[in-house]
């Protein structure tokens, strides 16, 4: 599926920190980068951490075929992406890429996405895609607060955007997994999503009952992401896959959920 | 030109790295980043009986300097490996080694016995040592009596060379080493990896979901150097280490303590052209300190 | 109010954070850094029957993640001990522990006998591990009959608390915790250090002047903890967990494994204040999860 | 001997670069700095080097009270020193202070420095502070070429300077080991040395057939600096010391030289 693979020391274009805990490296290559598929992902090495041994996965949020550069979101949750998160503008950084499947078209033309916490990652370049397709987007993505929220715009020049806020400073109050939207008739020809697994399932369960099609990414920790170590497995309808090479991307009923 | 080949056993290698069971696949998965032909030969994951699924997720825990992993052999057994693996991997211009294991004796005699039907398989490892199955594993590669029986065992029916690969999981390695050459080990190959555990505090958990694992990575050089040093004072029959090997020092560090060859393991997953720069750093380092043949080294150390 | 003390065997101490033998010296050198009225305990460098001048230079190589050590035991023997150290320290505000070495079961015996004399000396930490000595050290922590044959024939002469020491380096560290426990010891404190190497290949010889030495530091954790759980799982005695510790998360991990209290080593090195960020971090971690007592954690794991 | 011990974040003033293996980190502390004494020496903290473990040790190459700084002089050898030597200006370096003995005055007043390599680190503060107690300074350094030197004016300003440089482009040619001056028949009231242990015993050794007074200061590898962990020990006549304690700084007659 995904093409050959490549290590390449990537430029950083951009350092933007969304919030305390979020950021977006823009990363430019020397080399034309493939044609990335949303879904896939990258193993960034993170050289100047003395406790981060193994490379750490990231989604393509954004890929630029123009300027020849993808974006990571990331969010900050140990020594590695702390590290990353210090990263400037002209610094290199050591990414294999491009790993794993991809999202795929669903059948008809009326979506959902939805996003919990940095779930959202792959979910933007996700929506772009789709849009170039002609398939209606609708967007539903959990903060905690008001404050917390970012790239809204963006997201509205795909499609519709539905939030949720924790304290209901935005949007409707709560998780989204209780978004009134479930509880709707509006019907989807897929649903796909990203987050905690607990929220993914969740959400996949939801959709089951609706009848409707549903894609996740799931985020096992891997300690190669090309296929050969066997740690990210993950049980499905045809045996173990590797979340790494047969994943991330899986409909949930291939899981099972 | 600086002569890179070693001969271990019948095995001629075109220089001395090799890739460690497990951390290799069957090769294919490696072909985007490097030239297997330019490999002293890979060691592909281990094959059992029978189909094994493994153990459950998660299988992997990051700890300073390196990783554990209870994988727990999942692979689809050895009739699965000779018809469908077996035609992908026999043409790779290097030595294709098949890492056996096994629950029983009669296992590993029943995957032993198939594999050395394959022409292009020069040699087998017999991984005594795996830590991750509860039955088995352990056993066979910590108490010197059942080592010795499952490799006269294996002996018996394979005919190429045998290389025993031991578990570093014991109080004397050198007794390890003695019993699997009295069972007929041509080559012995070191270290498998040391048993460990990792706990998620904040989720007051083991991070494996089998609580204790593997551990490889640069954190068990030290432990790994020692026990190849050891070992190939105390046999005859040639010694492949291996065990945190990162770089071509390491390499060189492990054939000054004693290996003919080493097999580079946990690294391939940080950066998977690893081997190449190995290879490559070793010619260097020999053409720097004149060293015209890297037979020269082994066992080189001035002590 | 979180309740940080923890009593072990007859041992009252303020909080679980001990320090580790020879990492710590007497004490004195860490005094502009802490105060150690503030710590569970301290273990003392290891005191021997006679004077010590240890290993030859060079005694430490650095590793992944560890170091190596091949100090060896250097020491002025117990009578200077007695005579000279003894006044120094046994006024310290916490549980002062003497670690005794020898290379025969009478030079075990008479330090012992020695240190039971010593009224502030609540309890002795037997070092049956240091692999540093070839002559005693080695035998005594890896074959479990002269491990209980040792720890019995301390226990007869020492009246108060008996800490065994395990080695890391056997093939089964439960058969060692039972082989202690039926010699009489108290509690058991785990892991001394891994036995491995260093080498430096451009001079082409062993770093460390005795070739082998002792790995400490978060290299080791893994191992450490994986023993640290087997060993509470085994025995009744209470368990002292080490090896690799650098931080309250650490820590917290070694207690949830079955450890009541932990010491503190190689981390001294780097940052000789770290055990009491140790103390204060295990504090707030307790604040943080709602636990009153850090007694509720001891092999707290859910698994 | 040395006061309290004391461990600060100090920051980075200047970083400069000598040569391609040489560099120059002044360091300023947040509050008073101790009266150092020339020999004494520091522990780092490397933070962002993987492989760098424990602190490294780098003598006291210049100490300024009023400025309230301590100079370092480093050479690139290793993972830890090619880390310090990308340190940037404001970024904060961990280090503890103040550690070991130091050099002591001499009976006389006329003294000869020894230099070879990086072992000029300690040398210009003991050459500065003799001085100041009016003892006449000699110093002697050797280098590969011409290019390689540094500092020479700084040194001219404590005394004579004589050099050697291997391939005879400045001074003498040869080692210092091989200066006329150790054939002629001047004289000194003590050497003091610091460099290779190999050029250290040479110059212990000319200096006692010449029945001259030495001291040289030791770099054996160190796990602690601060005593404690027994590793750093060397052989004297008075049994093993501690060379981060009773040292850096030994006469050679203690050593056995
Ligand atoms: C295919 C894939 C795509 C991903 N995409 C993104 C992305 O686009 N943006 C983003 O911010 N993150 C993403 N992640 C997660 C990201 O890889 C981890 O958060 C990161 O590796 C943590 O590194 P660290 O060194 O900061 O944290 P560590 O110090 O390694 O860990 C900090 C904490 O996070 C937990 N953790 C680490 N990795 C994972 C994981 N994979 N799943 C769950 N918990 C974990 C650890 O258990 C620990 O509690 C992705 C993961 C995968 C597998
Ligand atoms: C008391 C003392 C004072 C010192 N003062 C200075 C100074 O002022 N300026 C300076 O540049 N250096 C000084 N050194 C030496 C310096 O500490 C080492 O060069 C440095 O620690 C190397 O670190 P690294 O990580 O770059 O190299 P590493 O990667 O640790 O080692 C690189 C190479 O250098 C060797 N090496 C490392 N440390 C030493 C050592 N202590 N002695 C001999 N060989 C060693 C290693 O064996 C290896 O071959 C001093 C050492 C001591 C003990
Ligand atoms: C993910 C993983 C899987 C492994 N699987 C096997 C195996 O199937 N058979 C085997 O003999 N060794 C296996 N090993 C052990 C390695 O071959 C090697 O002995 C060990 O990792 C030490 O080398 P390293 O530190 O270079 O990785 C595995 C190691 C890892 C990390
Ligand atoms: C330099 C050094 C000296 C040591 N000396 C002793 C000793 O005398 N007696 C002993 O029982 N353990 C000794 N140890 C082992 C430690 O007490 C501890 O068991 C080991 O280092 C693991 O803990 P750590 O990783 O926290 O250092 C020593 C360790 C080091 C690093
Ligand atoms: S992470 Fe290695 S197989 Fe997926
Ligand atoms: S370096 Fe630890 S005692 Fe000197």
């Amino acid at each position: 599926m995904s093409g050959k693979k490549i290590l390449h020391d990537l430029v950083v274009l951009k350092n933007e920190h969304l919030n305390k805990w979020h950021f977006i490296l823009e990363l430019q290559a020397p080399e034309l980068l493939p044609q990335f598929l949303p879904g896939q992902f990258v193993q960034v090495l993170v050289k100047d951490s003395p406790s981060t041994f193994l490379r750490r996965p990231f989604s393509i949020h954004g890929f630029d075929p123009v300027k020849n550069t993808i974006r990571l979101l990331i969010q900050i949750k140990g020594e590695g992406t702390s590290h990353l998160s210090l990263l400037r503008e002209g610094d290199k950084l050591n990414v294999m890429y491009p790993l794993g499947n991809s999202f795929t078209l669903p059948s008809g033309k009326n979506v959902l996405l939805v996003g919990g916490g940095c779930g959202v990652a792959p979910l933007l370049f996700l929506a772009r895609w789709l849009k170039e397709q002609d398939v209606k987007v609708t967007i539903l993505t959990g903060w905690k607060r008001k404050e917390d929220i970012f790239e809204k715009d963006v997201y509205l020049q795909c499609g519709e955007v539905l939030v949720t806020t924790e304290n209901g400073s935005e949007g409707e109050m709560g998780m989204v997994t209780s978004h009134t939207i479930f509880k709707s008739d509006r019907t989807f020809d897929r649903i796909y999503c990203c987050g905690p697994d607990r929220m993914m399932k969740a959400v996949a369960h939801m959709a089951k009952r609706k009848g409707i099609d549903c894609e996740v990414s799931l985020e096992n920790t891997m300690a190669c992401g090309f296929g050969v170590c066997l740690c990210c497995i993950t049980p499905t309808n045809h045996g173990n896959q590797r979340v790494c090479m047969e994943g991330p991307v899986f409909s949930t009923k291939e899981l099972g959920w | 030109m600086i002569d890179l080949s070693i001969k271990i056993g019948h095995l001629n290698m075109k220089n001395p790295v090799m890739t460690a069971s497990g951390t290799f696949g069957y090769g294919e998965e490696y072909r985007d980043f490097l030239d297997l032909g330019r490999l002293g030969g890979i060691v592909v994951k281990a094959v059992t009986g029978n189909n094994r699924d493994g153990n459950a997720y998660p299988r992997m825990a990051e700890t300073p300097s390196g990783m554990l992993n209870s994988v727990g052999l999942q692979n689809k057994g050895v009739d699965y490996f000779v018809k469908e693996i077996y035609p992908l991997i026999k043409d790779f211009d290097t030595n294709v080694i098949v890492n056996i294991s096994g629950s029983t004796i009669e296992e590993y005699v029943a995957v032993a016995e198939k594999i050395n039907e394959l022409e292009n398989i020069p040699a087998i490892e017999l991984n005594i040592s795996c830590p991750n199955v509860k039955q088995g594993g352990m056993a066979f590669g910590t108490i010197s009596s059942t080592a010795t029986e499952v490799t006269a065992a294996v002996r018996k029916v394979y005919k190429k060379d045998l290389i025993v690969k031991l578990s570093p999981n014991v109080t004397s390695i050198q007794e390890m080493a003695k019993a699997v050459v009295d069972g007929g080990a041509d080559i012995i190959s070191l270290i498998n990896t040391l048993l460990g555990m990792a706990i998620d505090a904040d989720k007051r958990r083991p991070v494996l979901s089998t609580v204790t694992g593997g551990l490889s990575g640069p954190a068990i050089k030290p432990v790994a150097l020692r026990m190849v040093w050891q070992v190939s004072k105390a046999v005859k029959v040639p010694v492949i280490g291996m065990g945190g090997i990162m770089n071509a020092t390491d390499a060189i560090e492990f054939i000054l303590a004693g290996a003919s060859a080493v097999q580079v393991g946990t690294a391939n997953f940080i950066d998977p052209g690893v081997t190449m720069k190995i290879v490559e750093g070793i010619e260097a380092w020999c053409g720097l300190h004149k060293v015209g043949s890297v037979k020269e080294l082994v066992g080189g150390l001035i002590s």
